[in-house]
């Protein structure tokens, strides 16, 4: 391991550092969950002492999707079109179990869980989660974004490595899982 | 229409419409072809998602096509495959900013059908009142506070939050969950009112009522929200009546009509309480009606806490309340009770019922037909502002762009409740 | 059933032979004047107009001891109430089913029937549907008065191959030790012991082993026996249910068929006079099981799975070859284990549109038998294969002489069961002679292995169809649980492969070939399709017993 | 509490438009004959007797194996007399359709929709009569008895070789 890639890793570290306090929040807002998700920005729990600043209203300018609330199948698209617009390196959280399962409503219309549409780093548990919860779970996304090991952060690394191998000729065969988001429409 | 004053007390406003500004600017009006314009699903000034599709001439709305159904959860379906009790959780999340309401509106249509509504203790149908009207509170806290902070003003948002917040940790203590409560149960409420219930409410109502005084002070007089409300989106009293608009928004437009008054249901007949009506109907109506009914649903709520009787606040009929725990783990009685009550649910004889209540949003209905099962053959929800969202694509067009974030806020129009 | 009425059954034979109208006398219950035959049973004439009378040792298709005393009911002029399970309805008898008096020495036998009962309600099997839960719950629903010591008794007895009995849940109502005596015509059951340690034993050096000893848990009105088979697998109230017809034998009892999450846990008999009564078999019980193993789940062309559109092309193609050139090499084997459906599109195919001249009939091995209700002949459908083919049927045997004299080179085969018989005068088959196999088949057996193409069949708890018994009733089989993998029912199969070899058989539903075949086939004539059925959870929805 | 209204249209209406009414719960309804159902609706509103101005909800009913199967249920109510009717309207499987009732309330329209797009019931006359609920893709009707609770028409899943797996 030569200096410079050292140095590439302590840079790596400093920036995550600094992306974990930073995180720019679209909160993708559809249903009761929204509620808890005020009560966790409002001032008693205020979801700024952690860097969770002030939710960015363009997922062009955001970093961490929050999806806050059930998913429906008619909004599959939406959802999908967003996490595509976002700025990488990016994360997301599924606040809440219709978020991450689709909890009760197990129906038609209901997607059972936002990650059959979009991966996802962090569940939430709980019909709505206390905001406690997501203040706890906000703080396991940092710690795995300081560890760089957000799903998007495993992509560009990879995706980096095989570059740099490319450059010296090398083969680097990027794993399944770090595999850049593919849509796959299906319908039925 | 008319600039008078109106009975929540505050002074005669100028009424302006926004294209009367726009020609009073004298601004030269420039040929334009109607562009298409979306908004939403995922809008930051769409809370709740529902997606317009607006056509524009210039900044004016020529139409408005407004597409719901992005958070339709079927409750219908979902519940005819739940037990009557079952239904309940379901319920929370109609209107997921006053769950309570919305288990009492419930609760009340089964136990028409079971014929029981009449033997609901009295304790338990004062204690529905009083979480019922902390839920209306509540409500109205969200959507002036969510409404402001989309016209930009941060502060009340926060203030109002803080509020609703207090309210929230009252109602946990009461049934154990800030949001989603399921307190209510068929033939009462789950459980009694904690200690010290009424003296923490009468406190938070007081610096409630301090809260509103302080997010009149900002919005009042405040130039710019005034002229964002005043005057625009206006609901004509004809509209209600088609559209079968209620609650805060028809009564906005002059309809004086609330449940609770008209039809009065629980004990709301005892209660001392007025309805406020707007004028004009427009969003500083709706405004205005909403700050007014926070007054009035604390004024219930004090009677109620003044004449609360004691006593059980479920009936005593073993085939719709619970047994006790521990008579279920030590006689077979019990738990037989227990175990046919949950696994094969109350039995509600046939019939169909179409039972109303005062929702936060207006007339809250459930239409339910029973087959004399353990579930129901079909359990309609007829959501208030399932009809205040409809009304909307008439009400846009004229308007500027800038005017849907109010008129749209003002609304309130709820995702659970409107797409179900 | 909440919502689907009882099944109608229909068809020729005996049972329609009306019998001679009976005397009638005049009852009054609950104030209300009723004409009943003479004889009837007052309980059964109580709930006939509604009066709903509790009970537990009685049962329609036996004999009652008024042991249980909860269908007690006040009949004027008697100085007591009276067993209505017991007493036969007399000429201006005048009957209070609701009298206080009735109600309560109900209330007090049903206690008392309590009083020993263990709280088991969350681990037992019958939970869900038990008459004991049902009955204190609609009568009683008042909480106990006593909270002595119960009385233990053994709770996991091994009384047979299929069947545990636990002693202390059991109320002591008879029904069981009936069953055994009146349908399998066996005593295999006894009460000992006296008052509340009085339990249900086997008889000295007996096993409950006959062949209808399933029949005893269906009856039981508690938990007390319950099936090896079905012991902890499933929650009662969790299961759907759908009216079907036992495929084990030619008598064709009916049958329900009880699943949940697309897998089926257990068959119980169906009422109907007509074939089964309230009864069925062990073995016909068991039937279900084959339907989950061993499944063929995706077409195989050449012994590789491929999809539908490649199968049926390489099906077409393989026969149209032989077709073009040797037409008359061309065999069909129907199986009397197929639907009507099957077996009449297979029989249009065959006759009408390739006018194939060598037919031969397949079906399970004839088996064991009894004078009660198990049927040598094991298959569901002979009598509808062998109506359907019209004679032109002829043996497995003639099959195989025809292979090995190579006058058969190309032979679709629809049901592969019980093609490769086993037993002795079955001649084995040299399959591998054939030019062309296509085996359309539910299982992974030798036939579906040797066939150049073999396409998955869906099994009876899979399609909508009708069975023939031996009685000449046609009788209707429904879809409980969806197809196996990519099986589909055989006459859609057939109608596509049809389309692959230029024969037009349009079939988009298995009602228009029921329908078709009303109109075609005589024996068929009566039949009745019936209504659409929405799947019904049981939750107490058809309380047994 | 309402017969007065049910009174008034067994009075008016004397062609057997009026097929049967009843009371149940405190809550009056009538069925009204399919091709009656806008000829009453507009009575119903206009007549002074019963004033029904306030149009509070429509929807359908799957009377699943009974005929007819679809009933539409309107709820009427007056503000000035305060009283309110059930209105039912049979629409047989084969042919699900009744007159919309948009010209006499405008506020039938969303509502319409809904039944259109949760039963299937076709409203004649309606100015638009698209899905509300369900996306345009979505094939058949959710609430109807026979449609599966679970049987999902996905828009967008992701491929299974994806990050985040």
């Amino acid at each position: 391991m030569g200096f410079l890639d050292i140095a590439t890793t302590k840079i790596e570290a400093a920036a995550n550092w600094g992306r974990k306090f930073s995180l720019f929040t679209y909160p993708f807002v559809t249903a009761c969950c929204g509620m808890e998700f005020m009560s966790v920005a409002a001032p008693k729990y205020d979801i700024a002492r952690f860097g969770a600043e002030f939710p960015r209203f363009s997922p062009r300018q955001a970093d961490l999707l929050i999806i806050v609330g059930t998913i429906t199948e008619r909004q599959g698209p939406a959802l999908r079109r967003i996490y595509e617009q976002m700025c990488e390196p990016k994360w997301v959280v599924a606040f809440g179990v219709c978020a991450s399962t689709g909890g009760f409503y197990q129906n038609y219309s209901t997607m059972p869980g936002a990650d059959q549409a979009i991966p996802v780093d962090v569940y939430i548990p709980g019909c709505p989660p206390r905001p406690e919860q997501v203040l706890d779970g906000l703080i396991m996304l940092q710690e795995r974004i300081q560890r760089g090991e957000g799903h998007n952060q495993i992509v560009i690394a990879n995706e980096k490595a095989a570059k740099k191998a490319a450059k010296e000729g090398k083969t680097f065969d990027v794993p399944t899982t770090a595999i850049r988001p593919r849509i796959e429409a299906s319908k039925g | 229409m008319s600039a008078d004053s109106h009975s929540s007390g505050l002074e005669p406003r100028r009424v302006v419409l926004g294209f009367q500004d726009a020609e009073d600017l004298g601004a030269p009006d420039l040929p334009t072809e109607p562009v298409p314009l979306n908004m939403g699903p995922s809008h930051p000034a769409m809370h709740g998602t529902v997606r317009m599709v607006l056509e524009v001439e210039g900044e004016r709305i020529s139409s408005a096509d407004i597409q719901i159904g992005y958070l339709h959860r079927c409750f219908e379906k979902e519940s005819e495959n739940a037990t009557w009790t079952q239904i309940f959780p379901y319920t929370d999340r109609l209107n997921y900013i006053s769950p309570m309401l919305n288990n009492v509106g419930y609760a009340m249509a089964v136990e028409q059908l079971l014929g029981i509504a009449k033997s609901i203790p009295e304790r338990a149908q004062f204690i529905r009142v009083i979480v019922g009207e902390v839920s209306r509170v509540s409500d109205h806290l969200t959507c002036l506070g969510a409404s402001a902070m989309e016209l930009g003003a941060f502060t009340v948002f926060l203030y109002a939050l803080k509020a609703r917040e207090w309210l929230f940790e009252l109602l946990e203590e009461v049934c154990g969950a800030r949001l989603t409560s399921t307190y209510c149960r068929i033939g009462g409420v789950a459980y009694d009112l904690p200690e010290g219930f009424g003296t923490k409410l009468r406190d938070i109502m007081g610096r409630i009522r301090g809260v509103l005084a302080d997010i009149g002070k900002l919005l009042e007089r405040n130039r710019i929200f005034r002229d964002r409300m005043d005057g625009i989106g206006i609901i004509t009293k004809a509209d209600a009546l088609a559209y079968g608009i209620t609650g805060p928004v028809g009564r906005s437009t002059g309809l004086a009509y609330d449940v609770r008054k008209d039809h009065p249901y629980l004990v709301y007949d005892r209660f001392d309480f007025d309805v406020p009506v707007g004028s004009v109907g427009d969003n500083f109506d709706r405004y205005a009606v909403r700050v007014e009914e926070m007054v009035q649903s604390m004024r219930i709520l004090e009677q109620a806490l003044d004449t609360i009787p004691a006593g059980p606040v479920m009936v005593a009929d073993p085939r719709v309340a619970l047994p006790a725990k521990t008579e279920t783990y030590n006689s077979i009685e019990a738990m037989i009770a227990h175990f046919k009550i949950i696994m094969d649910g109350i039995h509600v004889p046939p019939g169909e019922v179409y039972s109303f209540t005062e929702a936060g949003n207006g007339e809250l209905g459930f239409y339910i037909v029973s087959d004399g099962t353990g579930r129901p053959w079909k359990c309609r929800v007829r959501p208030p502002c399932f009809s205040a969202t409809a009304v909307l694509g008439k009400v846009l067009p004229g308007l500027f762009i800038a005017d849907v974030v109010p008129t749209f806020g003002m609304i309130n129009m709820i995702g659970g409740e409107c797409d179900r | 059933m909440a919502d689907s009425g009882p099944f109608k059954t229909v068809g020729s034979g005996p049972i329609k032979a009306a019998p001679p109208p009976p005397e009638m006398v005049t009852v009054v219950i609950d104030g209300k004047t009723h004409q009943f035959p003479k004889g009837t049973v007052l309980l059964e004439a109580c709930n006939a107009v509604g009066a709903d009378v509790p009970f537990f040792c009685y049962h329609a298709g036996l004999s009652s001891p008024a042991v249980c005393r909860q269908c007690l009911v006040d009949v004027k002029g008697q100085p007591k109430p009276v067993p209505s399970c017991y007493t036969p309805v007399a000429d201006k008898m005048e009957v209070m089913t609701k009298s206080p008096r009735a109600l309560d020495v109900r209330r007090q036998m049903l206690e008392f029937t309590l009083v020993n009962h263990p709280i088991d309600c969350p681990i037992c099997d019958k939970a869900g549907e038990c008459l004991l839960q049902k009955h204190y719950f609609d009568w009683d629903a008042k909480f106990a008065r006593n909270d002595g010591i119960k009385v233990k008794k053994h709770k996991v007895v091994d009384v047979g191959p299929h069947i545990v009995l636990d002693q202390e849940r059991c109320i002591l109502c008879t029904r069981c030790i009936r069953v055994c005596d009146e349908v399998a015509k066996t005593h295999q059951l006894e009460m000992a012991q006296r008052g509340d340690r009085e339990v249900l034993t086997t008889a000295p050096g007996h096993k409950l082993d006959n062949p209808y000893s399933l029949n005893t848990v269906d009856v039981c009105p508690v938990g007390a026996l319950t099936a090896k088979d079905f012991r902890f697998q499933m929650r009662a109230w969790e299961l759907y249910t759908m009216p079907s017809v036992c495929p084990g034998c030619a008598t064709g009892c009916n049958v329900e068929v009880q699943h949940s999450r697309g897998q089926v846990y257990r068959l119980v008999p169906r009422i109907n006079p007509a074939v089964n009564k309230h009864w069925m078999c062990d073995e016909g019980r068991f039937t279900y099981k084959r339907a989950q193993t061993e499944r063929l789940v995706a077409p195989l062309s050449g012994g590789t799975p491929v999809d539908w559109d490649r199968a049926l092309d390489d099906a077409g193609r393989a026969l149209s070859a032989v077709l073009a050139a040797t037409p008359n090499q061309v065999g069909v084997v129907f199986n009397a284990q197929s639907t009507n459906e099957d077996l009449y599109a297979l029989a249009r195919l065959a006759f009408d549109h390739l006018h194939v001249g060598k037919a031969y009939i397949a079906g399970m091995d004839q088996g064991w038998h009894d004078d009660i209700l198990v049927s040598a002949d094991k298959n569901p459908n002979t009598a509808g294969a062998m109506a359907i083919g019209a004679g032109r049927l002829r043996t497995l045997l003639d099959l195989s002489n025809d292979l090995k004299a190579g006058a058969v080179t190309a032979l679709i085969v629809v049901g592969t069961r019980g093609v490769l018989g086993t037993g002795p005068g079955v001649a084995a088959l040299p399959l591998e002679r054939l030019r062309a196999l296509v085996a359309i088949g539910t299982h992974r057996d030798g036939v579906t292995a040797a066939a150049h193409v073999a396409l998955p069949l869906a099994e009876w708890t899979e399609v909508d169809g009708t069975f023939t018994n031996k009685l000449g009733m046609v009788q209707r089989v429904r879809a409980a649980v969806p197809t196996a993998g990519d099986s589909l029912p055989g006459w859609e199969i057939l109608s596509h492969l049809a389309r692959k070899l230029g024969a037009t058989m349009e079939f988009t539903e298995a009602k228009a070939v029921f329908a078709e075949a009303k109109q075609k086939l005589p024996f068929m004539r009566e039949a009745d399709w019936g209504r659409p059925m929405l799947p019904v959870q049981l939750r107490f929805a058809n309380t047994r017993g | 509490m309402a017969q007065i209204v049910l009174d008034r249209l067994t009075a008016a209406f004397t062609g057997g438009e009026i097929l049967q009414t009843g009371s149940q719960h405190g809550n009056e309804w009538a069925r009204v004959r399919r091709d009656a159902w806008i000829k009453v609706a507009t009575f119903l509103r206009d007549d002074p007797a019963t004033k029904m101005e306030m149009f509070t909800d429509l929807t359908a009913v799957d009377r699943f194996s009974a005929e007819p199967r679809f009933d539409v249920v309107v709820h009427l109510y007056s503000v000035t007399l305060k009283h309110r009717v059930r209105l039912y309207g049979g629409c047989p499987e084969n042919d699900p359709t009744i007159d919309s009732l948009c010209s006499v309330w405008e506020g039938a329209n969303w509502y319409e929709r809904e039944a259109y797009d949760l039963y299937g019931v076709r409203f004649k006359g309606h100015p638009d009569l698209r899905r509300i609920l369900m996306y345009p893709e979505f094939v058949g009707h959710p609430l109807r008895k026979d449609y599966p609770k679970e049987k999902r028409q996905p828009l967008v899943r992701r491929s299974h070789t994806e990050a985040g797996e």
